[in-house]
């Protein structure tokens, strides 16, 4: 079936989009202003969203600030991601019980929730897919993951700005959403421009107030997201990339770098593709009732290269140097991809600044003789 | 299962609580674990908590927890019986496992602060600084907080109970911040935050309450402190500031004394 | 949609299935060889494993430990596991007796290579408790012992106490299998050879490099300087497999901690091909 | 001749940190009682000199772990005080809950764990539980709430990390305020069914003529505000408590212990000097239950504080309850305010009592001068006083009955000895006048 039908939603059409996901079971998670950020939250209607507010972002810096216009999606990716209700931090995978002498083990395989993610971006599109890639579509499938991502709808919105930490463009995931989303949105001044991608979207669209989209609505639609493209200032070549690094485990940067890392997990925390975890035993008194509880991990945690008594990566040098080349280099031959999708999540959020472009091109500039 | 609970015929484990200089928050996150202190009560022997109990059995005890810093020289020799005493010693809380609040007068003149505080100094008879419980005898676990997170502290006994050896992340707040949602408040607000050096414990408490963490916990493993503390200060944080956010409840622990050092001793030469 | 496609494989990969201890054997000081039988005859049924294969034994309460597995006893469906004493979850199974029950998801990774090895001298080195996955090549190798031109098992230990499987050796020389032996530090009764594992390697006679597999399992150093023994002998990288360790806990390759530079242990692994990974060997702290 | 004998509580139990009890006795004649503290000092208050105001509630609240907000309340108002701060009535009404949540702690606490086994004859409330399971059952679920309150306002029950000069870091959310009400609803009923089952405890006759010294407060039942009060001399402002009330040092403690300036006299502060002083002022569920009990007021027993401490109890449920229904919304959860040199002094009610603060900060916002004092180090010298008409009735009985007989006696003050190490300077002119 051939989708991309567009038509014009006028703004107050969201509301009609919320409820009629709303009636189909979905918790609607879109924008709101929460903590002096823009975070995907639960969305009982329009009014929780973010209207008339930007983002400033720079490297370990994000401030709110009114914009001077009502645009719902004037701002561009905050703290949190897809990955935060696709793969929450925590999860409960299994449990085991005692039964006199013997146990009952249990795995976790059936979740109800199902989500409307409202307001995603391109480099969100491309980042789920990249964890798609790891929970899908190796040997072994997580299936609670599977469920989430099965079941949930998504409302895509094109960019029409873009953040001076964005580099979507280098890595080739964005500004523009082509594909993986149900419904896609580009917001003009007066309205929106709405398309499906998907048999559910165009179902959900047939019953939405639309009304025919005119030439110069596609025109202002396609000035708007070239108006991102243009905003876009930041670069990281992915050309040769792996090699560059993978060639340079022993560059002088690393300990350099490790001098103002603070090796505290933000950057994986807020990253939508970083997907490291740890399953923890949470046992009641007794021992006889256990709970095997997955959490997010990172690979900046001392304890997790704990291996017989010692830590493989034993200084923040190493850590470093791990997180950035799993993400750039060896996630190729793991993934055939790049672990990067250049929404800039880590560098905003990272509270000393540091900047995994900046990072690459000292390391680029000047090969390590070795 | 090689537990405790399992031996019947084995005699319930003796637990014993001491009190060293301290404020008694970490026992009573024992006496708070409320359901929890009855299944406790069932599982050990409480041999020696004086908070809770007068029913006090000398030792040898099963498992020692320690609040509290030494701080004078009759709790220097107290804490030796104490581990001879102990077969497993865990101490309990920022001032058992780094000197606590009152480790500050490590860096006063501590004739001045009993001059300061008593009339009498001379029916006084402490010592110069508060240090922590590993600074005397070998300690077997140390759990962080200020105070103790009480899930943690269960958490410890029942390990201990189980003969595990106990086992918290060393990682920085932070991951507990994000985990929970949190907004980081020092990128989002620009306030001083020791989350990134901190370990976890608390769940990320502070920033969950728009506030910079500070240091409850104390220090991760390997806390890059002059990493955070150069950030803080090209961002316009006076050392005034910085030096007294290092030197709260672990200001004795080794990352944050030495950066607070070096940071005041860099003041001091600025202002001459 | 590829969400949709990739629904079919049911069955949770964590989903743990509970073992009985069928016996239980002191090998050497702090090292037990579990023989394990699936509860579930259905799981029986359905699990089968190669040599080089790890499963993840479950404590419940303590967690989870990799544990390669040692060998399979066909005829009475029966898993052979050797667990050294190493921290909570390996103390608490030292704990158990025979009867009973704890649990297993398995089998996970790569094993060793045993087809592409066939026709060829098959070295296997064992350093300390990597003689537990060689073990599993070794009942492999000697079940078609006709495949192999020759076998040679060398491995070391600390000291004679601690070489595992000694009630093993005879059988498997009685099969033709030429087992090498080595000590760190003797005791007066020793009388074989006395220094680490690579001198074995060195002293090892090799006709045809050429077809010749080396599998190694052992500390990290411990191989490093046993495969350049073996590329001195003249076999070739590709030739060459090694077990690794690596910090492992989901081992199904989705939580992360297990990798070495690109591979994931748990998947990948353990037994990878030298020259894929020999330039992150040297490495440190990777 | 009559032999000298002695008799000492090496440790005494159930009580917050840790002190000791020493009588000398002279055949009948009473040669020295001394309530030995050996909590070791922690000199608070010259480790503040220099901190900044917003540091001051933080470390405050780390001189006791059972009565944090008491702490951070004292020293907050404190300071307000001296910068001349205002907050608003919303952030005055959750300022009281969360003292609510730290009574009803800290009450259940000394009612079910400490006290209450003393009349049962146990050595523990664990030990009581296995006579009477439901009532330590519902002892732990009451103090549970309390700590839950404490929790969603202040961040976690020991040390709570929400307030600040000004209000709040972070404007409690309604929402899980609005949820504590149905447990909160129980806990009143559950309250009272406690207070009623601790009333008919059988409390050894000591009558005593104290002088009760609590705050007052013409709207509402003391907790952060009012007058001082006395059941003896008229009330005075807090402003001038230093120059009525006192601390000096005694040779055989750590803590220092507080007495009139002018008589040189003890006084009694805590629950039963509060309910006392201000009976008229209690809910009217409290109210109803004191008039059902016929707890008669004034009443001079100090074994009967336990009857106070469960009446507080109810009130601090029924007026939690009342502010948990209308949730005050706070915004700005802290107004903002400037540094200027100055000083400004406060008293609130902790559970043990008064709790006096004083501060001096200079113009850039930090602390120059602090004076602490605690309830615990009022009461020690009425509890010495108490001591010495209590042993002749006891001093037949052998030692170690006499001991338990005079710790129970210590218990029913609920003396928190860690924080009664904090004590003040004193001025030394002024007592050897
Ligand atoms: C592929 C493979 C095969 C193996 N085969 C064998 C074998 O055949 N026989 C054998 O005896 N051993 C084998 N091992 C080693 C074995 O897995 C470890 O020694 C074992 O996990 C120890 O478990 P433990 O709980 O007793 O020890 P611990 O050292 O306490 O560790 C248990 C697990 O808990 C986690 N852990 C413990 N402490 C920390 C910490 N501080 N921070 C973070 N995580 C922590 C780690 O995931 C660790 O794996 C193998 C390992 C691998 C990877
Ligand atoms: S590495 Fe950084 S820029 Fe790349 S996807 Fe992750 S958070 Fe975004
Ligand atoms: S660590 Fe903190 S809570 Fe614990 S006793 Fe010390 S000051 Fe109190
Ligand atoms: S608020 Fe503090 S603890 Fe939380 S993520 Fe930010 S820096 Fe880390």
């Amino acid at each position: 079936m051939e989708y991309g039908n567009r038509q014009l939603l006028a703004k107050e059409g969201l509301q009609d989009l919320i409820l009629a996901m709303q009636a189909l079971e979905y918790m609607v998670i879109g924008p709101k202003i929460e903590q002096e950020a823009i975070v995907y939250e639960e969305i009982n209607s329009l009014e929780d969203l973010p209207r008339g507010w930007t983002d400033l972002q720079t490297a370990g810096t994000y401030r709110i600030k009114r914009r001077d216009d009502d645009a719902y999606f004037g701002y561009v990716v905050g703290p949190r991601s897809l990955k935060h209700y696709l793969h929450p931090p925590r999860q409960l995978v299994a449990t085991a019980t005692r039964d006199g002498q013997r146990w009952e083990f249990e795995s976790i395989e059936n979740i109800e929730q199902k989500y409307a993610f409202l307001g995603v971006r391109a480099c969100e599109i491309a980042a789920m897919r990249v964890q798609d890639r790891v929970f899908l579509q190796g040997d072994y499938v997580d299936p609670l993951y599977a469920k989430r991502r099965e079941s949930a709808l998504i409302v895509a919105v094109n960019c029409t700005m873009a953040a001076p930490t964005c580099f979507c463009t280098s890595m080739q995931t964005g500004p523009r959403c082509t594909d993986g989303y149900d419904l896609a949105l580009t917001e003009l001044a007066e309205a929106f421009v709405i398309e499906a991608g998907s048999d559910k979207g165009e179902k959900i669209l047939r019953d939405l107030p639309c009304s025919p989209v005119t030439t110069a609505d596609l025109e202002q639609a396609r000035k708007l997201q070239q108006q991102a493209v243009e905003q876009i200032s930041k670069t990281m070549n992915p050309v040769n990339l792996r090699e560059d690094l993978l060639e340079n485990l022993n560059h002088d940067r690393w300990e350099e770098t490790a001098r103002r890392c603070l090796s505290c997990a933000n950057c994986t925390m807020v990253c939508p593709t970083c997907f490291c975890s740890t399953v923890e035993e949470v046992v009641d008194l007794s021992g006889d009732n256990i709970e095997r509880r997955r959490t997010w991990d990172s690979c900046f945690d001392i304890d997790f290269s704990y291996q017989n008594g010692s830590i493989v990566r034993n200084d923040i040098r190493s850590r470093y140097r791990q997180w950035l080349t799993h993400k750039l280099a060896t996630w190729h031959d793991q993934f055939d991809q790049s672990g990067c999708v250049g929404c800039g999540r880590c560098i905003t959020w990272c509270p000393v600044g540091i900047d995994l472009t900046e990072e690459v091109a000292v390391i680029r500039e000047k090969k390590c003789s070795e | 299962m090689g537990s405790v609970r399992n031996s019947k015929n084995r005699k319930k484990p003796k637990l014993a609580v001491f009190k060293f200089a301290s404020c008694d928050g970490c026992q009573l996150s024992l006496l708070n674990a409320e359901e929890d202190l009855v299944s406790i009560g069932e599982a050990v022997e409480i041999s020696h908590f004086l908070e809770a109990s007068s029913h006090v059995e000398v030792g040898p005890y099963d498992l020692t927890l320690v609040e509290g810093s030494i701080t004078t020289p009759g709790d220097r020799e107290r804490i030796q019986e104490v581990r001879k005493q102990s077969r497993v010693l865990v101490t309990i809380g920022a001032c058992a496992t780094a000197g606590g609040i009152q480790a500050l007068r490590n860096w006063g003149d501590h004739e001045e602060f009993q001059q300061a505080v008593y009339p009498h100094p001379e029916f006084l008879d402490t010592l110069a600084t508060s240090t922590a419980i590993s600074d005397h005898v070998q300690v077997d676990f140390e759990l962080r907080g200020c105070p103790v997170n009480k899930k943690q502290l269960v958490e410890l006994i029942t390990d201990i109970l189980h003969q595990r050896k106990p086992r918290f992340p060393r990682h920085a707040v932070c991951l507990e911040c994000k985990q929970s949602g949190t907004v980081c408040v020092a990128v989002t607000r620009g306030i001083p935050c020791l989350g990134p050096i901190t370990q976890a414990g608390c769940g990320g408490l502070c920033p969950g309450y728009d506030r910079g963490c500070y240091g409850c916990f104390g220090p991760t493993a390997q806390a890059n402190v002059s990493g955070l503390s150069h950030w803080l200060l090209k961002h316009d944080m006076p050392k005034t500031e910085l030096v007294p956010l290092l030197r709260n409840f672990n200001a004795g622990a080794t990352p944050f004394r030495e950066e607070g050092n070096r940071l005041a001793r860099e003041q001091d030469t600025e202002l001459e | 949609m590829p969400a949709e496609s990739l629904r079919e494989k049911t069955v949770s990969p964590w989903q743990i299935h509970p073992v009985r201890i069928v016996a239980a054997k002191a090998e050497v000081p702090g090292v037990i060889t579990y023989r394990l039988k699936f509860v579930d005859q259905n799981v029986e049924d359905a699990y089968s494993v190669s040599p080089g294969q790890f499963n993840m034994l479950y404590m419940p309460g303590y967690g989870e430990s990799a544990i390669s597995v040692s060998g399979y006893d066909e005829q009475n469906r029966e898993l052979l596991q050797t667990v050294r004493v190493a921290g909570n979850v390996t103390r608490a199974l030292s704990r158990l007796n025979v009867g009973d029950e704890l649990g297993l998801r398995g089998p996970f990774g790569q094993g060793w290579p045993m087809k592409a090895a066939q026709g060829g001298h098959l070295v296997l080195i064992a350093g300390g408790l990597g003689f537990a996955p060689i073990r599993s090549a070794i009942e492999a190798a000697i079940c078609h012992r006709g495949r192999y031109e020759k076998i040679s098992i060398l491995a070391g230990a600390r000291s004679p106490d601690q070489l595992l499987y000694r009630e093993q050796y005879e059988q498997w020389k009685a099969a033709q299998v030429e087992l090498r032996l080595t000590v760190d530090r003797a005791t007066p009764q020793w009388n074989g050879n006395v220094g680490v594992v690579p001198l074995l390697v060195d002293r090892l006679k090799i006709s045809n490099p050429a077809t010749a597999t080396v599998m190694v399992c052992g500390p990290e150093v411990m191989m490093w300087y046993t495969v350049k023994s073996a590329i001195e002998q003249n076999i070739s990288v590709e030739r060459i497999w090694l077990s690794m360790e690596r910090n492992m806990n989901c081992a199904i390759g989705h939580c992360g901690h297990c990798q070495f530079g690109p591979a994931f242990i748990c998947k990948d692994g353990p037994v990878l091909r030298y020259d894929r990974i020999a330039s992150y060997l040297k490495i440190k702290g990777l | 001749m009559s032999e000298s004998r002695s008799i000492n509580v090496k440790a005494l139990t159930r009580v917050e940190g840790e002190g000791a009890l020493h009588i000398r006795l002279a055949g009948d004649a009473i040669e020295a009682v001394e309530l030995n503290i050996y909590e070791p000092p922690r000199y608070f208050e010259a480790l503040l000199r220099g901190r900044s105001v917003e540091d001051v509630p933080d470390i405050t609240a780390r001189i006791c772990g059972i009565c944090p907000v008491a702490y951070q309340m004292s020293s907050i108002h404190a300071i307000e005080n001296a910068l001349k701060i205002r907050c608003s009535p919303e952030t005055r009404s959750l300022r009281r809950l969360l003292y609510c949540g730290e009574w009803i702690e800290s009450h259940v606490l000394h009612m079910h764990l400490l006290h209450a086994p003393d009349f049962l004859g146990c050595e523990s409330g664990l030990e009581m539980g296995q006579s009477y399971p439901d009532e330590l059952k519902r002892g732990l679920r009451l103090k549970k709430h309390g700590n839950q309150l404490l929790s969603v306002l202040g961040g976690r029950s020991v040390h709570p990390i929400n307030s600040t000069v000004g209000g709040f870091y972070r404007a409690p959310s309604r929402q899980r305020l609005q949820k504590l009400i149905p447990d909160f609803e129980w806990g009143l009923q559950a309250a009272i069914e406690a207070t009623r089952w601790v009333a008919g405890f059988e409390f050894p006759e000591f009558q005593q003529d104290y002088e009760m010294i609590s705050l007052s407060h013409p709207d509402e039942y003391p907790m952060n505000e009012g007058e001082i009060a006395s059941n003896k001399r008229p009330a005075i402002s807090v402003d001038r408590f230093e120059q009525e009330f006192q601390e000096y040092q005694v040779p055989h403690s750590t803590a220092l212990q507080a007495c009139r300036v002018k008589e040189n006299s003890s006084y009694l502060v805590g629950p039963l000097a509060r309910v006392n002083l201000n009976r008229d002022r209690l809910s009217a569920a409290a109210k109803r239950l004191a008039d059902e009990l016929h707890f008669e007021t004034p009443c001079t027993n100090i074994f009967r504080s336990i009857i106070a401490r469960g009446l507080e109890v109810v009130h601090a449920y029924e007026e939690a309850l009342g502010i948990l229904r209308r949730a005050p919304v706070l915004t700005p959860a802290k107004i903002s305010y400037d540094y200027h040199s100055g000083e400004g002094c406060a008293a609130t009610e902790a559970p043990r009592g008064l709790l006096y603060h004083r501060y001096a900060v200079d113009e850039a916002g930090l602390v120059e001068k602090t004076q602490i004092i605690p309830p615990t180090s009022q009461n020690q010298l009425q509890i010495e006083m108490d001591l010495i008409r209590f042993l002749p009735g006891v001093l037949n009985e052998d030692d170690q009955q006499t001991a338990r007989d005079c710790e129970r006696l210590i218990r029913s003050y609920d003396p928190c000895i860690s924080c009664s190490t904090h004590f003040l300077k004193l001025d030394i002119e002024r007592l050897e006048s």
